[in-house]
């Protein structure tokens, strides 16, 4: 366990920057400029920086995965011109958004119009802020980060539903009401799904419940969990088989029916980052993040960040999972998918709480081994 | 939310076509609902009263964009039987040929239409490449992708190319194959019945009554087919069944037209096979003057030539891959049609819209319309 | 009936009912994962015969049309040189998109006429190239005519004697003629011998020839007339109708030789 | 069911409103009547199992309109057409959108572009023409053409 978090090794950084620009300044100049203070905002921005700049990169590259899956999936090539294998398309689609005009319907409300998908957008950017991605990378030492990042995460129908009360049309306020009741539903099996890691981890930490997870993931015992947390998970993603709220056959874009040019892509870029929270949620939950089995050569879990990179590809097999869900299954309707929420998830989720509590009795599975913090 | 009206269409996901469904729901449920058409009207049946016979059959390809050859087809029959033309067998086996593969084409397209409707994206991709092998095949002998403008009054424009028939069965293996595929990824999913099943339902006799036909009238019980209540062309030769459910609902529509396909690809193969055993003529013999493509139709200062032809009213009534299409034509003596008068199943099936719509979702509106299989070209005209 | 593929199968258990379509899914996947069967396009194109081989050959799916691929309808090819200028394309369109214009290589009397077309309106019927009687106006493979100017849409006679050049595959399609045809008949009363038929036949295949001057009867005027009249050589005649156009008198027609 | 048949079957409920019934090419036969026994003669027609209405027509003949109606009977497998001469200067016909709801679009589209007017028609509006829209293209004196584009000499062989 290295001491180096993101957050410590911006500030090196900017102290070392610092420091040296201070050596060659004249009296007042390098006082100032190696005051602590000023080197604690400049960490905290590069650290923000270079966490937007990750999570973009991901997004981005997450949002190529999907394509290319797709494709395959639907037996075509996806993008495949812009950079290798068409890697900067989204860029390109991205810069194309951001140079368009954003075209306010006229009777729409400015400010909830423009600041929904903002707020929807920073908002889902936060829980990267509290989410650990490999030992030591966890960027403070909250004890509650497993709660902060859900309930940050059930922001999203809150804004989604300004957005679409403001710009003022029926499709856009049909699907919001759609969004707000779905993740409402979901939400319950979702946090209750998460109360069985929790209660089999101990913790609301999720560095803790990530090294809870060294003798055996928790997939395994806590399946019926992992089905409740993907379901729910799926239906708070929005995506196939519960995309309700854009369902584009019959409310033609759902809530963002309005939205074009930056706002549209905010709302792209969100529903996209929202799915790598969700994939990153599930791999740290119940694939034991970023550690690996013993069984695998030290070799692949020694060089320099591997525990970031074996996590990202935990969480690129989930999402492709996700894509295959997408690919196969068609779209549920409203009232079946509240009634599956409210009549299954949530007695499954309760039946896997239950499940949860006679493992933590029986403390050692015969095949698995015994958690950490339970004992032997 | 009280009650209020939304319009779904011109431009909307749903509609497939440009038209207006206008609902009207109370919360999710629809209460009313008022079609309106006419966004495409063109009006084929007064352009066609300005063309000479042979003309109008580039119109019919532009009635219906993806069943184009079976207008020319329900056109060509009518126009026939007015100018008293009778065409040789192997074009009438050709033009079987032709219809049934726009069946497959037609059906192929609406299932690709239908599956986006209720969320399905990976079966639109197929459902276009494999429509893309009948288009290649219809284009390797009339030409062109979409506008065949293949037939002729007296026949067919060309016969088969060389190799023409080995070429479609293998298609039709390949189709065959796909089919079931189709099945798995729709019917074998749980959640397609959960859209589908008991919704949008027709009875058997608001279908009558409200003259809706096709696989929508077929899926209520009723085995209206007219290839076997009115066989025309070859369809007496050739051996088929008529595809049917008894379950009245979105599903039911599904199995009908996945049933007609299989049974197309039935009634191709005996075709082919006709056509490989029985070379001939595919234009007829007698044709006036004006009605061979070859020849100048007026003369240089627009110099019209007026016979006394004999005149007469052609009626056809074919089975349209959406239903019942009927032409009514009449020759008044003259190098054009007096009147051509055309009737669109879809144009029945949408004017029912209120009676399988009210009472369900918003949500439910995609599929239902989606089994009707709404073609707005031929609706409108 | 039609049997239902999903009646049988509701007694399942229910996780087939996700998982079935999930199969199918990726095998589909599977399949396409070495090469989908979707062309890229501007690249790779089914009108190359090279890549349609390679194409046959590697997928081993029923993709692409083959060699027939060559009976496709776009845009035409115009062999100047055996065009004999008979207006029949121009008579033949139905949407009025051909007009004949003149080029170089006739002589000052009779100016050569070829077609223009104007693909802004052409639908691509083939009822011109139908209607050739000299198989000069044919239908190529070539396709893609956008442009941003309009006045590009309007291909000139020269420009698609340049596509014939160009040896694209032509469209071998012939539409056979009907044994019936009609002729040319002339109605020899009104007949005043002008030559205008003759003169002006693409063809040439109208003759005018010497017919005796009758004896005036007495009292009676002769009808002023050169006493020729015109035969038509019916195997080299296209019935484009010219003659009958020119005739000053209205003495030529359409009709069946006894 | 023949057209002598069918004579038989019609003639008592419509008396002198049935004009005749005739065999017609690719029909049963085609009844001919006068507009003020339409609805007895919708009515009887459906009676006889021609429940299927497939579809309404018009036919401008510059000095009358005829008005045609093309029933099916599942029965049977045959189609009758049932025709009625209108005055131009007068032409409307009862409706048959009572007897066959399907009717009802079909009517309104013969009446906004053959100029046919269907009385007691519950929702007689424009379908395929905008609203307000003052021509009715399907009558022979709407050109589409210049008429001077349309001039040509007409001989007769």
């Amino acid at each position: 366990m290295s001491s180096a978090t993101l957050y410590s090794v911006s500030y090196d950084l900017v102290h070392a920057i610092l420091a040296a620009i201070g050596s060659v300044l004249p009296y007042p100049g390098n006082v100032w400029i190696t005051n602590p203070d000023l080197i604690t905002g400049l960490a905290v921005l590069v650290f923000g920086a270079i966490l937007l700049v990750a999570t973009m990169l991901n997004t981005i590259l997450l949002i190529w995965w999907e394509r290319k899956l797709l494709g395959r999936f639907m037996d075509r090539r996806a993008a495949m011109h812009v950079g290798f294998a068409g890697l900067l398309q989204n860029f390109a689609d991205g810069f194309k958004l951001f140079h368009k005009s954003t075209v306010k319907p006229r009777e729409a409300d400015t400010l909830g119009y423009l600041s929904g998908p903002t707020a929807y957008m920073v908002a889902s950017l936060l829980i990267f802020g509290i989410l650990p991605i490999s030992s030591g990378w966890n960027s403070g030492a909250l004890p509650l980060t497993l709660l902060l990042a859900l309930a940050v995460f059930s922001f999203a129908p809150l804004f989604i539903f300004v957005s679409a009360w403001s710009s003022n049309n029926k499709y856009s306020l049909m699907g919001g009401m759609r969004s707000a009741a779905q993740m409402i539903a979901y939400e319950v099996p979702l946090l209750l799904a998460v109360v069985a890691v929790v209660i089999v981890a101990g913790s609301f930490d999720l560095t803790t419940i990530v090294y809870e997870q060294q003798n055996y993931w928790f997939w395994g015992p806590l399946f019926l969990a992992l089905i409740v947390f993907v379901a729910a998970m799926l239906a708070e993603m929005e995506r196939i088989p519960f995309d309700l709220p854009e369902a584009e056959a019959e409310l033609v874009e759902g809530w963002n029916t309005e939205y074009g040019g930056m706002l549209f892509a905010f709302f792209m870029f969100t529903d996209y980052l929202r799915a790598l929270i969700g994939s990153i949620l599930v791999v740290l939950l119940f694939l034991g993040g970023w550690t690996m089995p013993s069984w695998v050569p030290a070799a692949a879990t020694s060089f320099p960040l591997a525990g970031i990179v074996w996590l990202m590809v935990k969480t690129y097999i989930v999402f492709a999972l996700f894509v295959w869900v997408r690919a196969s299954l068609p779209r549920v309707r409203t009232d079946q998918l509240l009634r599956v929420g409210w009549n299954r998830m949530i007695p499954l989720a309760l039946l896997s709480i239950f499940l949860a509590a006679v493992l933590v009795t029986v403390r050692c599975l015969p095949a698995f081994g015994c958690i950490p913090s339970l004992g032997t | 939310m009280s009650e209020m009206w939304i319009n779904m269409g011109p431009q909307h996901p749903m509609t497939h076509g440009l038209w207006n469904l206008r609902v009207k729901i109370d919360g999710e449920v629809i209460v009313d609902v008022d079609p309106e058409l006419g966004y495409l009207h063109r009006g084929i049946e007064k352009i066609s009263e300005d063309r000479h016979y042979n003309e109008v059959v580039t119109l019919m390809d532009r009635t219906c964009y993806v069943a184009g050859l079976a207008w020319e087809h329900l056109y060509i029959i009518a126009s026939e039987k007015a100018l008293h033309i009778e065409p040789p067998e192997r074009a009438e086996y050709l033009r079987v040929m032709c219809e049934e593969f726009q069946r497959l084409g037609s059906h192929i397209m609406w299932f690709s239409a239908f599956v986006v409707d209720i969320g399905l994206l990976t079966p639109l991709l197929y459902g276009m490449r494999d429509r893309d092998l009948v288009l290649d095949l219809f284009q390797s002998y009339t030409g062109a992708r979409m506008t065949y403008e293949y037939m002729r009054v007296g026949g067919v424009r060309n016969d088969l190319p060389p190799g023409f028939t080995d070429r479609a069965r293998t298609v039709l293996d390949w189709l065959m194959a796909r089919f079931d595929e189709y099945d798995k990824l729709t019917l074998g999913s749980d959640i397609f019945h959960k859209r589908c099943d008991n919704l949008g339902i027709l009875k058997a006799n608001d279908c009558i009554a409200h003259g809706v036909t096709g696989p929508m009238l077929r899926s209520a019980g009723v085995k209206r087919d007219l290839r076997k209540d009115r066989p025309y062309a070859a369809y007496d030769r050739v051996e088929f069944d008529v595809a049917g459910a008894d379950s009245a609902d979105v599903t039911g529509r599904y199995l009908v037209r996945m049933e007609e396909m299989r049974q197309s690809v039935r009634i191709l193969r005996q075709v082919l096979d006709w056509l490989d055993r029985n070379p001939g003529p595919v234009m007829a013999r007698e044709l006036p003057r004006w009605l061979g493509a070859p020849y100048a139709p007026v003369g240089r200062e627009g110099y019209l030539l007026k016979r006394n032809y004999p005149k007469g009213v052609g009626f056809s009534s074919i089975e349209e891959p959406h239903g019942e299409a009927q032409a009514y034509i009449v020759n008044e003596g003259g190098e054009h049609p007096y009147r051509v008068k055309l009737k669109s199943p879809v144009f029945s099936n949408i004017s029912a819209a209120r009676q399988y719509l009210v009472g369900y979702r918003v949500a439910d509106i995609p599929p239902i319309m989606g089994s009707v299989d709404v073609c707005i070209g031929e609706s409108d005209r | 009936m039609a049997e239902s593929p999903g009646a049988e199968k509701r007694e399942e258990s229910p996780i087939l009912w996700v998982a079935r379509p999930m199969a199918t899914a990726a095998r589909q996947f599977a399949r396409s994962l070495w090469r989908p069967s979707t062309i890229v396009y501007p690249y790779e194109r089914l009108e190359d015969p090279k890549f349609r081989e390679k194409l046959e050959v590697k997928s081993g799916k029923p993709f692409g049309v083959g060699d027939i691929w060559d009976n496709y309808r776009g845009v035409h090819a115009l062999n100047i040189e055996t065009c004999i200028s008979c207006n029949l394309c121009a008579f033949s369109c139905p949407d009025i998109c051909i007009e004949m214009v003149t080029v170089a290589g006739g002589d000052p009397k009779h100016p050569k006429k070829c077609p223009e077309i104007d693909y802004g309106k052409c639908s691509f019927c083939g009822f011109c190239s139908d209607a050739c009687p000299e198989g000069c106006l044919t239908m190529t493979t070539r396709y893609e005519i956008t442009t941003p100017k309009r006045q590009e849409m309007v291909f000139s006679p020269e420009r698609m004697y340049e596509i014939f050049r160009s040896k694209l595959p032509m469209n071998p399609i012939r539409l056979a003629r009907p044994e019936n045809e009609d002729q040319i008949l002339l109605d020899p009363p009104l007949c005043i011998g002008c030559n205008a038929c003759a003169r002006d036949c693409p063809t040439q295949c109208i003759t005018m020839l010497d017919i005796p001057k009758p004896e005036a009867k007495p009292g009676e005027k002769l009808p002023r007339r050169i006493w020729k009249e015109p035969v038509v050589n019916d195997s080299d005649c296209v019935r484009c109708g010219t003659c009958i156009s020119v005739c000053p008198k209205e003495c030529l027609f359409w009709g069946t030789r006894k | 069911m023949g057209p002598e048949e069918l004579r038989a079957a019609l003639a008592p409920a419509l008396g002198p409103s049935l004009v005749g019934v005739e065999p017609f090419e690719g029909f049963a036969a085609r009844v001919r009547f006068r507009r003020e026994g339409a609805t007895e003669l919708f009515r009887a027609v459906h009676g006889l199992g021609n429940t299927h209405l497939s579809m309404v027509a018009g036919i401008d003949w510059v000095d009358h309109r005829e008005v045609l109606y093309i029933v099916w009977s599942d029965a049977a497998k045959q189609y009758t057409l049932l025709s009625a001469d209108l005055p131009a200067d007068d032409p409307h016909i009862e409706t048959a959108s009572g007897v066959w709801p399907s009717a009802n679009w079909h009517e309104r589209e013969t009446w906004e572009l053959v100029d046919i007017t269907f009385d007691h028609h519950p929702d007689l509006r424009h379908l395929l023409t905008p609203d307000g829209y003052e021509f009715r293209p399907l009558l022979r004196s709407f050109k589409i053409h210049e008429p001077e584009e349309l001039e040509v000499k007409v001989r007769h062989v």
